[in-house]
C-alpha cells in the first residue's frame, strides 16, 4: 500500500521523536510528562510537536519536582496508562532517586505481578557537548544495580526509534538512556517505514574483527568504531559489540564475540570503578575465562566527579586510550 | 545600554498578575478543629452511620490488640498499632466508593481492612511472607507504604490519569504528621492542586514520629495551614471524632469528585500505644499525656452519643463484641497456620519474563533446594536408626 | 476489650493542644506586594542607598549585556540572563553583612558579584574552566547551585550552625519560582522554622521555569502563602522595586539575626530574556507580556524616583555608566584571555588525598599528556618540511 | 595512669556508640543529627546517651526527612563542624540520594578543595533481621559508584569503633555501612582503651589460608569464616580477606592475597549484577590475571529485590552457597 520510500538521513533526536509520536498514536495509554515537554517540546526538542498534536493532558509540562514526576508517573501507570517520563538531564533524575528504586523498580514484585509498571523513563546522559556541572553525568552504574529495571540506550538512529518504541511497548519500567552528543548525529534512515520494534536485550556486532572484542554502548559506540578503524594501521581487526540493553544483559551475543577473539576492552564514558564495565568485565571473565588471553580491561571515564567543559576532553574516552588498552592485551603472550 | 540612555521609551507601571491568583481565606483552616461529637451538631447525626461507625472501631480495636499479640507470639515480624487512631482509620474507609482509590500509609491496616480487603493478607508484609499480601486493583487499595510519604505522589498520578479518561475516581491517600516533612508530601500536594486532581490528603497527626514530638517536627500553626501554600483548602478535624472526621473526608471526597480539586485534612489523634511492639514509648513521653488522650478516647466519645440517644442498646454491643471476637479468634486461628511458601517466588515477578541472569539464579536455588530436599529425605530415613541435624538459616 | 466494659474510666474530654501553636495571621502575606517607589514611602528613602542601587542596577545590567555577549562569543558555554532582575539580585547581596552567607541558585551571578566576588571568578562555572571560580569562605558566598533548591538545606545547615556556635551570621538563600516546587525547599524551609534558624528564603518569582509559566507550577494565592505551612512569615514584594526589595530583606535579615527566625520573601519580578542564550522565548511566550514588564523596568523605576528627587545629575549617570563600561571592558578583556588550564587538576580534588585507583588514573593521564606534548614538539619540527595536523577532542 | 583492664565482650552497637561518643568528647565541632537519635537514643540505640551528655544541641532529633537531614549537614560542615549523619534505616537514605550524590560528593572538588566535608554517614544496612521490605538493603554500589565518597564498613567489634573513629576524623565525606545483623555480635574489647583509630583503606586478612581466597566485607564476613571453617572437611584452606574499606580499595592487600592463593570467590550481601563483586571481581583479575588458576566467582544476593522475612534466608549467600562457589573453582584443571 505505501509507497517505498527511500531512507534519508534522520538525526536520533528526529527519530526518538517519531517513536514518541507512533507510540502515542498507536496507543492512547501513552502520556508524556516532565519539565518543558509540552509547548517548549523539551530542552533537547525531542517531545517538539507532541503537544500541538495529542494535546497537552497527552504531553504535559510538571512542576519542577522530579520526584513528584515519577511518582505521579507511578500513580498514573497504576491505572492502566503507560506514562513516558522526560528527565532534564541525567544529573536532575537523581532526586526521583527514591521513587525509581522503591516503588518503580519493585511495584511488580512487591504486588505478585498485580501491579506492573509499563513506564519508560527517558534519561538524557553522557558527555562531549561542553554541558556544565550536572548535565554530563553517566549514571547507568545506578540503575544497573536495581533490578526490577530495564537499561537501555540506543547508538544509531534506527535503534534510537527501535528501542525507544519497545522500552514503551514493555510491561516493565525501562530506564532509557538517550547519549545527548549523538542528538543530531544522523543517519540513513527512512521515516515512512521505521525500523521493526526491536527487542530488549539484544547485542549486536557493529563490526567484525578478528583480533579482540570492544564492548561498548551508547556514546562510546562510536569511538569504538573509530578506534577500531585506526587499529587497522597497527594490524589489529577490531570487533565492536554494541550492547544496546544493560539489562537484561546479552550474554550470548557478548561471549560469542570475546570466545571468538580472546580478548575484550570494555569502553564507557561512566567511572571507571563501581561502574558498568565492573560488572560486564567479570561476568564475561566468569564465561569466557579459559578463551581469554588477556585480562578483560576497561576504558571508562576517571573516578573524579565530570570534569568542566574544557576538561572534557581529558575525560572521556578517546581513540587513543582506547587503542592503548588494546595494546596492553598481551599480545606478546601469543606470539 | 544603560536604561538612562533609553528613557523616553519607559513608562514605570504597575506589573499585571499581581493579584493573588486564589483567594487565600477560603483554604485556611479554622482555628478550632471541627466536632460534631459532644456538640449539637452530633443531634443531625444518622443513627445508621453512628451504628456502623460503632461497630468498626469496636472491630478495629479487637483487631489492634490481636495484631499486637501476634507478635509476642512470634506470628508477626511487627506491628504499628492504630489504637487511639481508630476514627481516621475507619472514616476514610467509609468515605470512599466502590471505585475510588486507598493509599495507606504502614500503620494503615484497620483502613485496608475497613475497605474489604481481607485481614490476613492485610498483614502479610508484617507477617514477613510477603510485601504485599492483597491485589491492590481488585480492592482499590494501593500496597501499605512503609517509605513514608511516598505513595502521595501516586494517589495524585492515579487520580489524576482517572480523571483524563473521565472515570469519576477519588483517590484518598493517608500520611503522618511526621510524614508531612518529606518533600514527596510537597511535590504531591503540589502536583495535585496544579492539576486539579481528585485526592483527599489525610493527615493523622498522632503527635509523634517514632520518638519525635510534633513540636521538633513543625512550627507551623496546623499541619492544615500548609493547604494554603499549594492553593487546595486546609481542613482541621478532631480525628477522634469519628462522626467529624466522616463528615469532613466525605465533604473532600466530593468536593475531589465535582471537580474541587484536593483537600488537606489534618485529623488531630493520638498514637495510644508505642511506634510499634518493637519501640519502647516510656524513653520519650509520660503516662499523664497519654492519660490525657484516653480520656478522649474515639469509642468512648462516640458511645457517649450513643447512650445519649439510647441507641447502644444491649444488642448493638452485643453483636459489636461478638463480631469483633469473630474477627480475631479466625485472624488468631488463620495466623497460626504457618504461611505457605515458595522460595522460587523470588524470581517470579521481578520482571514480566524473568531475564537470562534472573534464570540462572532461579536454576541455582532450585538446584539448592532440590539438594536440600534430598538430604532432608536422607536424614528422615537415617532417622530410623540415628538422630539427624538439619540445619536451619542460611547455611 | 472493647472499651463499653470499661466504659466507667472513660472522661471523653477535649485533648489537649488544640490551639494553634502559632498565630497563623502575622505569618501571612499582605495582599499586594509592599512597594516604596512610586508611592508616598518613596520620599523617605535614603538618598545615599538609592544612588547606590542605582549604580550596582546599572552595572549588573550591563554585566548581563556584557555576559550574554561572551556567549556569541564563544567565550562563554551558557549565560542565564537576569535582565529585570537585578533589583533582587542586587538588594540580596547588599542587605547582607560582612560575616553573613549568601547562597545563590545558578542563576544568581549578579548577587554573587555585588557581593565582591571577581566578575571573572563569578564566571568560571559558566566559562568551563571549572565548577567554581572563587573561594566561598573568603566571601561567604555558597557555589552558584546548578541543580535547583538544593542549597536551601545547605544553607539552612551553615545557619543552624552559625548560630550554635553563637555567631550573628545569617545566611540569605535564593531560589526561582520553579525551585519552589521542589522536595528540597519544602524540606530546608521546615528545617528552618523547626530549628528557628537565621535564614533569610528569597524566591525570585520572574513567570517561568524555562517555559513552564507559573500558572502551571503552582496553584497558590501566592509563594509567599507557603510560608505559614511552616511557621514563618511571609512576604511578598514588588521584586523590580529596589528599595522595596531592599527594605524587606533587610527587614528579614535583622529579624533573622535578632533571633526571629527564618522568614520567606516572595519578589514579583519576571525574566525578561530567554532562559539562557540558547532557548528560544517566542516558542512559550508573546512579546507583549515582555513589554508590559519592560515597562515596569527596576532601574526605570529607580530613575523616575531619583528625578522626582533631583538626585539623577549627569554626574551620577555619567560615573554609573563609566563604571559599568569599565566593569564591562575589565570583564571582556579578562574573558578574551585563554583560560589557564592544567588536566592534572581533574584529581587534585576529589579528595584530601587521592585514593590508590586515582593515583593510578593520574599516572595514566599525565603519561598520555607527555605523549600529547612529545607528538606536538615533534609536529613542530617536521613543520618546517610540511604542514602536521595535530587532532583536538578526544582523540 | 589509666589501670589496664582486660578485654571484656562488647557488642557492635557499644563501640559505636564509645566511638562517637568519644568522637564528640574529643572534638566539639563533631554534632550528630538525625531521625530519633535525641531522646530515644536511635531505634538501634547507637547514639545512647549522646543527647544526655552532651545536649540536644550536638545530638538532634530532626523533622522526618532525609535531604533536608543530609543537605543541613552540608551547611554544617560548611561553617566547620563535623556532621554524623543517622539515616536510619539503608532505604530510608536513597530520598538524600540527590544531596550525596550532587552535593555531598563534589564539593570538594567543585571548590577547589576550598569547601571539604568533614561528614560521615551512618547507615545501618543489610538484612538477616527479618525485617520487612526497605529494611534490608545492601546500597552499596550506590556509593561506590559515586566518586568523592569513601565507604568503608566494620566486621568486627574493634573495627566498628576504629572505623567510625577514622571516619569522623576524616575530611572527606564518609558513607559508613554498619551491618546491622551484627549489632548484638559480641567480641573481646577493652573500652577502657580502644582500639587506634583504624586508617581508613587497609583490607585485614582475618584468616590465612593457601587454597583460595574469600573476599568479603561487613556482614559477610563472619559468614566467610565460617565457610572456611567448613572448607577444612573438603581439603580446603581457605583465606579470608575483610576489605573493611570499598573506597579506597586496598589493591595491595587484595591481590598479594590473590596472587598467593591462586584462586578467589568475592562474597556479599548486596546484589551480584552491578554489584560490588563485579568491580572487585574485574580489577583482581586486571591485576593477577597470570596467578589466576580460575575466574573469580561471586557468591552474592540474587538480583531481585530484598525478600521478606520469610524468604531471606534463600536470598544471603550461606555457606553451603560459598562452598559450592569454591568448589566452581575449576580445581581438576590443577591437578
Ligand atoms: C522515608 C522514610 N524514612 C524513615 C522511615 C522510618 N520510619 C518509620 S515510621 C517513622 C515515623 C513516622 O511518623 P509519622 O509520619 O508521624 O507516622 P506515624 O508513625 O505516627 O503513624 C519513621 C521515621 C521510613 N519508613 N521512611
Ligand atoms: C533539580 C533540577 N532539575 C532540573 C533542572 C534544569 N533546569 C535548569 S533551570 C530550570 C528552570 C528553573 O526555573 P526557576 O526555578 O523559576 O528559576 P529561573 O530559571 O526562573 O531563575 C530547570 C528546570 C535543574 N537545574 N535542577
Ligand atoms: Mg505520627
Ligand atoms: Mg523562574
Amino acid at each position: 500500500m505505501t509507497t517505498t520510500v527511500a531512507a534519508k538521513p534522520a538525526t536520533m533526536a528526529q527519530a526518538l521523536t517519531r517513536a514518541l509520536r507512533d507510540a502515542m498514536a498507536d496507543d492512547p495509554a501513552v502520556h508524556v510528562l516532565g519539565e518543558d515537554v509540552g509547548t517548549l517540546g523539551g530542552v533537547f526538542r525531542i517531545t517538539d510537536g507532541l503537544a500541538a498534536e495529542f494535546g497537552e493532558d497527552r504531553c504535559a509540562d510538571t512542576p519542577l519536582a522530579e520526584a513528584g514526576i515519577l511518582g505521579a508517573a507511578v500513580g498514573m501507570a497504576m491505572y492502566g496508562l503507560r506514562p513516558v517520563v522526560e528527565m532534564q538531564f541525567d544529573a536532575f533524575a537523581y532526586p526521583a532517586f527514591e521513587q525509581l528504586a522503591s516503588h518503580v523498580a519493585k511495584m511488580r514484585n512487591r504486588t505478585r505481578g498485580a501491579l506492573p509498571l509499563p513506564l519508560t523513563i527517558r534519561i538524557p546522559y553522557g558527555g562531549g557537548i561542553g554541558g556544565v556541572e550536572h548535565h554530563s553525568d553517566s549514571s547507568e552504574a545506578y540503575y544497573m544495580a536495581t533490578p526490577g529495571l530495564h537499561v537501555v540506550t540506543p547508538a544509531t538512529v534506527a535503534d534510537a526509534y527501535g528501542l525507544l518504541r519497545a522500552a514503551i511497548a514493555s510491561d516493565d519500567p525501562v530506564v532509557f538512556l538517550e547519549p545527548k552528543r549523538l542528538y543530531w548525529s544522523k543517519d540513513a534512515w527512512n521515516p515512512e517505514r521505521p525500523s521493526p520494534v526491536e527487542p530488549i536485550g539484544r547485542a549486536v556486532v557493529r563490526r567484525s574483527g578478528r583480533s579482540a572484542t570492544l564492548l561498548t554502548y551508547g556514546p562510546s559506540v562510536a569511538v569504538c568504531m573509530e578506534a577500531a578503524e585506526a587499529a587497522r594501521a597497527e594490524g589489529w581487526d577490531l570487533e565492536v559489540v554494541d550492547l544496546r540493553s544493560l539489562v537484561p544483559f546479552d550474554d550470548e551475543t557478548v561471549c560469542a564475540s570475546v570466545r571468538r577473539t580472546g580478548r575484550a576492552v570494555v569502553v564507557h564514558e561512566a567511572h571507571a570503578f563501581g561502574g558498568p564495565g565492573g560488572e560486564i568485565a567479570a561476568r564475561v571473565t566468569e564465561r569466557c575465562f579459559h578463551h581469554l588471553e588477556a585480562p578483560v580491561l576497561r576504558v571508562a571515564g576517571f573516578d573524579v566527579p565530570y570534569p568542566p567543559p574544557m576538561l572534557e576532553r581529558h575525560h572521556l574516552p578517546g581513540v587513543d586510550r582506547i587503542l592503548d588498552a588494546v595494546g596492553r592485551l598481551q599480545w606478546e603472550a601469543e606470539s | 545600554m544603560t536604561v538612562m540612555e533609553q528613557r523616553g521609551a519607559y513608562r514605570p507601571t504597575p506589573p499585571p498578575a499581581w493579584q493573588p491568583r486564589t483567594d487565600p481565606a477560603p483554604l485556611l483552616p479554622d482555628a478550632e478543629p471541627h466536632r460534631v461529637l459532644g456538640t449539637d451538631a452530633a443531634a443531625g447525626a444518622d443513627p445508621a452511620l453512628l451504628l456502623r461507625l460503632h461497630a468498626e472501631l469496636v472491630k478495629g480495636r479487637r483487631y489492634n490488640a490481636q495484631a499486637t499479640a501476634l507478635t509476642k507470639q512470634g506470628r508477626l515480624a511487627v506491628y504499628p498499632s492504630s489504637t487511639g487512631q481508630e476514627a481516621c482509620e475507619i472514616a476514610a474507609a467509609l468515605v470512599l466508593g466502590e471505585r475510588d482509590w486507598l493509599f495507606p500509609s504502614y500503620r494503615d491496616t484497620l483502613a485496608v481492612i475497613a475497605r474489604g480487603v481481607d485481614p490476613v493478607e492485610a498483614l502479610t508484609l508484617l507477617r514477613g511472607d510477603w510485601h504485599t499480601g492483597y491485589d491492590p486493583r481488585e480492592h482499590r487499595v494501593a500496597p501499605l507504604s512503609t517509605p513514608l510519604a511516598t505513595q502521595l505522589p501516586h494517589a495524585v498520578g492515579l487520580a489524576h490519569a482517572a480523571r483524563l479518561q473521565g472515570d469519576d475516581v477519588v483517590a484518598l491517600a493517608m500520611v503522618g504528621d511526621g510524614g508531612t516533612s518529606e518533600g514527596d508530601f510537597h511535590e504531591a500536594l503540589n502536583f495535585a492542586a496544579v492539576w486539579q486532581a481528585p485526592v483527599v490528603f489525610l493527615v493523622q497527626n498522632n503527635g509523634f514520629a517514632i520518638s519525635v514530638p510534633l513540636a521538633k517536627q513543625t512550627a507551623a500553626p496546623s499541619l492544615a495551614h500548609k493547604a494554603v501554600g499549594y492553593g487546595m483548602p486546609g481542613r482541621l478535624v478532631d480525628g477522634n471524632d469519628a462522626v467529624a472526621v466522616h463528615e469532613v473526608l466525605a465533604d473532600a471526597v466530593r468536593h475531589a469528585r465535582a471537580g474541587g480539586g484536593p483537600t488537606l485534612v489534618e485529623a488531630l489523634t493520638y498514637r495510644v500505644d508505642a511506634h510499634t511492639n518493637a519501640d519502647d514509648a516510656t524513653r520519650y513521653r509520660g503516662d499523664e499525656e497519654v492519660e490525657t488522650w484516653r480520656r478522649h478516647d474515639p469509642i468512648a466519645l462516640l458511645e457517649e452519643e450513643l447512650t445519649r440517644r439510647g441507641l447502644l442498646t444491649e444488642d448493638a454491643v452485643r453483636t459489636a463484641r461478638e463480631d469483633a471476637e469473630t474477627m480475631a479468634a479466625d485472624l488468631r486461628a488463620r495466623m497460626n497456620e504457618d504461611a505457605r511458601l515458595d522460595p522460587m517466588d523470588l524470581f517470579a515477578h521481578v520482571y514480566a519474563e524473568p531475564t537470562p541472569h534472573l534464570r540462572e539464579q532461579r536454576d541455582l536455588l532450585r538446584a539448592e533446594l532440590a539438594a536440600e530436599a534430598e538430604a532432608v529425605e536422607a536424614a528422615q530415613a537415617a532417622e530410623t536408626t540415628e538422630t539427624a541435624v538439619i540445619t536451619e538459616g542460611p547455611r
